[in-house]
């Protein structure tokens, strides 16, 4: 596969370097250089969030680094977890005393480093809560929800914990607003062609050229089906109707929408598949509060696109349209 | 038979050598399922855990130390971070000690498996790592035969991909794929098959 | 190729109606809904400012739209030029009573029908002046530099002028900034894998699975040379050169830099490009003082990168940096 | 012969078939050098100009100006543009007619030539469709054979293209890509031989 690299093991530290070269609100720590945190330190007493994952799907995790968002950011290999010092070091720079939020995607490496990270700061009296996004409906069945993974839903919950944190909540507080919008959180992915490896020519998923797949992951896990592909229309429907299928109990009318592409999907086609989302949450009732289209958790160079909901109540809507900061992302006025 | 910080040091350059050598099958059997990044994740992390400078420690619970920070260094994937549990287990045990009894190693497996239970959230019977694990620990326990320890840890860990070949997976992707991994190997099993088929091809 | 659509020809008005939808602080305006426009008027005397061109380049043209940029866009179908009654709405759109600057890229169909749209207007004595894009130098040697395209370096000249708009400057000024930033800006593309025209199986242009072409256009205009895929910094060390070689006369050692995604190829690439472009400036002696990576102006799944550099003076500095809002962009706080 | 609105009608039915059947031909063309859309543009333009009601005009001028907007409300690329410049110009110049004399029609043709050449900021030889057009203006206006004008028109339009093969062309992407050039057949110009031979093939 043709990537615009020069070796595939300097590819994570020539991005990194090259974010924060070009967004030096941004700086790389940590004794491995695999942090990325605020250059500015949050205020005193401000709640740390603390994210991290594998390269290989920015803007996620490090882009989100900024003012109403994440204090800092673990990053691993290309689809891999950040190690255990990383996340140390990260968890430790986003502390000022009033303790750190771990939220990242429900995923194995990641989880245990992360855990184990907490142990070992927590021995210096450091405050860490723990709150895993598991948005992706197709990654588990509904019964087994807790094991379910975090994809592109995972940036509603930076969004609102990052604004209760910005405005001085509790670590209690802060990681409960995760929590509740982690719970409220439903995704659904489509993979249309994969993404590579750098230095690999093997796919991370098999596709003929005229097929999609429903319910990949953002590493190109495997779906519910395969089909030669359809109209955009058809497949948001099946998308809508599959999450709303799943929506938690007690919510109501208002909601919060991401229409993300994994990376070499245009954001014509991303408008194009909006069009329909908004026809048929129309349709069902809900009204759209916060609607976002773009390219906000990618996989590299695959091809496809994701549909999250947020079933909204007055305070995360508040958070969400609250003002906010990062290289690729900003929300009103700071 | 003892396991001194020097064999410890030519094991791992044949675990090095040897997953050098499945790498390509490994990835493939990772593809199946998962992100085919088994194989390049394990030589990499075993290439930085060769780089240590074994002639330069005495200890061997030191020596696991080393070998799980130099493993942690490259890698925070599941199975990486895994074995590295794996190895903070047995370096916290064998800690202070000059030499590890070939009697012992048994328990020390049974140990690292549970904490890797424990870390991983997984449990026996999810056809992963930790299977090929509890059947090299319990052929390596096994006092009724006097097979070499070598070929009864080989066999095991054979004979354990055998057994879950045709079960169903219960981690990573999780029940909706569980089907689908009737009839595959899975990878962290396979790749134990390298590691242990490394340790003990001594001569 | 696989895209995400309903029909072909359905493309371009489906993805505008998401656009808008998705965006309600911009408009779909004119006899054929093929104007996007600000939803909010801009306040009289402002001097408009309007662009547009093909479709298949999101976030250019209509994504601009918006504060401190461009007042409304003409847009056409994919790679054709909007027509001339899109044109000629979108230009009295814009018109505030100070006249509009028609800002756009220098393509056959677009120069036509916007010539032709303002011969209309000024008849109903609207003032308008026209300023082209032609920042990329593989589009015609040196000597026919008039007859260049507009490409990724259009956003510069976009900034500038619209912050000058938003200052009530004159059409005389405004026109004047958006000339200097053209005559200012250089780019250069490369391209790896084609678009591809909804409906259509034939890319825009071809190209082997491990080849790389400099130059190319963001239709896929052929470029300069193909080779096999080499180093990134290798290519940006071309690209650089190239670029210093035309570097206008009497500039200081200020400039601002877009690093460009075409459309498929990933953020951390264009890191890792940026990485090289930022140690090969800082050995030529300039300065970055405005740093832009991203997917700014696309060629749908064209997988690829250009380079722009925009060699600054104070004013046009002050510019770039000026508070302007759109929905792909957001500087400062307005 | 004149050219009433009625046969200008029939004539147009069969420039839209025949583009429609010359469509791939002329992507091909186009794909060349330049975005490969010449025969999809043109078929659009001309299935839009086709469905005007015809019945319902007398003016033949009026008849070029319901042609001209038809197609411009399909497109704004350089050739579509091109032909609704000149669609505009005859429809200007025949204003008010309810026919055109057959001897007019090389006059009207140079008229829209240099319409199209001051719009499109090109010149004769510059390899494009402009060029085509000389030809045929050339052809139909020479008195010294009574060759039919159909005949001669389409005549010219193929001379034209085969005149031009081996030359550069001058507009798009210029110069840099001008040796590329020789050797391929402009598409504009192929375009104008398929409209000819269109608007020729009249039994
Ligand atoms: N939670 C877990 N508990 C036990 N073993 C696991 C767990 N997660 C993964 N594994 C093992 O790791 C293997 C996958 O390894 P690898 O592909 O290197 O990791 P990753 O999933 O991070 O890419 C699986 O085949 C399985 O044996
Ligand atoms: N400025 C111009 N003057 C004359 N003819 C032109 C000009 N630009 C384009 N053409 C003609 O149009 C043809 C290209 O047509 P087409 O592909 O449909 O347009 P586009 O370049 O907008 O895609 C060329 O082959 C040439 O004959
Ligand atoms: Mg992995
Ligand atoms: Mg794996
Ligand atoms: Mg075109
Ligand atoms: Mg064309």
């Amino acid at each position: 596969m043709k990537k615009l690299i020069n070796a595939p093991e300097r590819y994570v530290d020539e991005m990194l370097e090259g974010l924060t070269l070009a967004h030096p609100e941004l700086s790389l720590i940590g004794d491995q250089g695999r942090v990325v945190a605020r250059s500015t330190i949050a205020q005193p007493g401000k709640v740390g969030i603390v994210s991290g994952g594998g390269s290989g799907h920015l803007p996620l995790f490090c882009g989100y680094v900024g003012h109403g968002l994440l204090d800092a950011c673990a990053i691993g290999n290309v689809f891999e977890g950040p190690n255990m010092a990383s996340c140390e070091d990260a968890i430790r720079r986003a502390d000022s005393g009033a303790g750190v939020l771990c939220l990242y995607g429900n995923y194995g490496g990641d989880r245990m480093n992360f855990d184990m990270a907490s142990e070992l700061v927590e021995m210096d009296s450091i405050d860490v809560k723990t709150v895993l996004g598991t948005d992706d409906i197709a990654s588990a069945e509904a019964e087994e929800a807790a094991k379910r993974r975090g994809v592109a839903g995972l940036v509603f919950a930076f969004k609102t914990s990052g604004a209760r944190a910005a405005k001085m909540g509790t670590l209690e507080q802060v990681a409960q607003i995760a929590q509740d919008t982690v719970s409220r959180t439903r995704t659904i992915g489509m993979g249309l062609s994969p993404s590579f490896l750098p230095g690999s020519s093997v796919g991370s998923f098999e596709i003929e050229p005229h097929e999609v797949e429903m319910g990949t992951g953002i590493h190109g896990e495997k779906g519910i089906w395969r089909a030669p592909l359809q109209k955009a229309d058809q497949l948001v429907d099946e998308m809508v109707e599959r999450l709303l299928d799943e929506k938690p109990d007690n919510i109501g009318s208002d909601v919060a929408v991401l229409v993300n592409g994994m990376g070499a999907t245009s954001l014509e086609e991303l408008f194009i598949l909006y069009r329909r989302v908004k026809q048929r949450l129309d349709g069902f009732g809900f009204s759209i509060r916060v609607p976002l289209v773009g390219s906000f958790v990618t996989s590299m160079e695959m091809a496809g696109a994701s549909l999250s909901l947020c079933f909204l109540d007055k305070e995360l809507e508040t958070l969400l349209k609250a003002p906010a900061s990062c290289p690729f992302w900003k929300v009103g006025d700071i | 038979m003892i396991v001194t910080v020097q064999s410890l040091a030519d094991a791992v350059r044949r675990m090095e050598a040897a997953l050098l050598a499945d790498e390509a099958k490994l990835n493939s059997a990772d593809s199946l399922m998962g992100d085919g990044d088994t194989g390049s994740m394990l030589t990499r992390m075993f290439t930085a855990i060769a780089h240590i400078d074994f002639e330069a420690i005495d200890d061997i619970g030191q020596a696991f130390r080393e070998m799980a920070r130099a493993g942690s260094s490259t890698t925070g994937s599941s199975l990486g971070t895994l074995i590295i549990v794996a190895l903070i287990t047995v370096a916290k045990a064998t800690n202070g000690n000059t030499s590890l009894d070939a009697h012992d190693i048994a328990a020390h497996i049974g140990a690292a498996k549970l904490a890797m239970m424990t870390r991983g959230r997984s449990a026996i019977g999810d056809k992963t790592i930790i299977d090929g694990l509890d059947f090299v620990e319990r052929a390596i326990g096994d006092t009724s035969t006097d097979e070499p320890l070598a070929i009864r840890a080989v066999v095991a860990s054979r004979l354990a991909v055998e057994d879950f070949r045709n079960r169903t997976s219960r981690v990573g992707r999780a029940r909706l794929l569980a089907d689908r991994s009737v009839g595959l190997d899975d990878p962290g099993m396979l790749a134990l098959c390298t590691i242990v088929r490394a340790i003990a091809n001594s001569e």
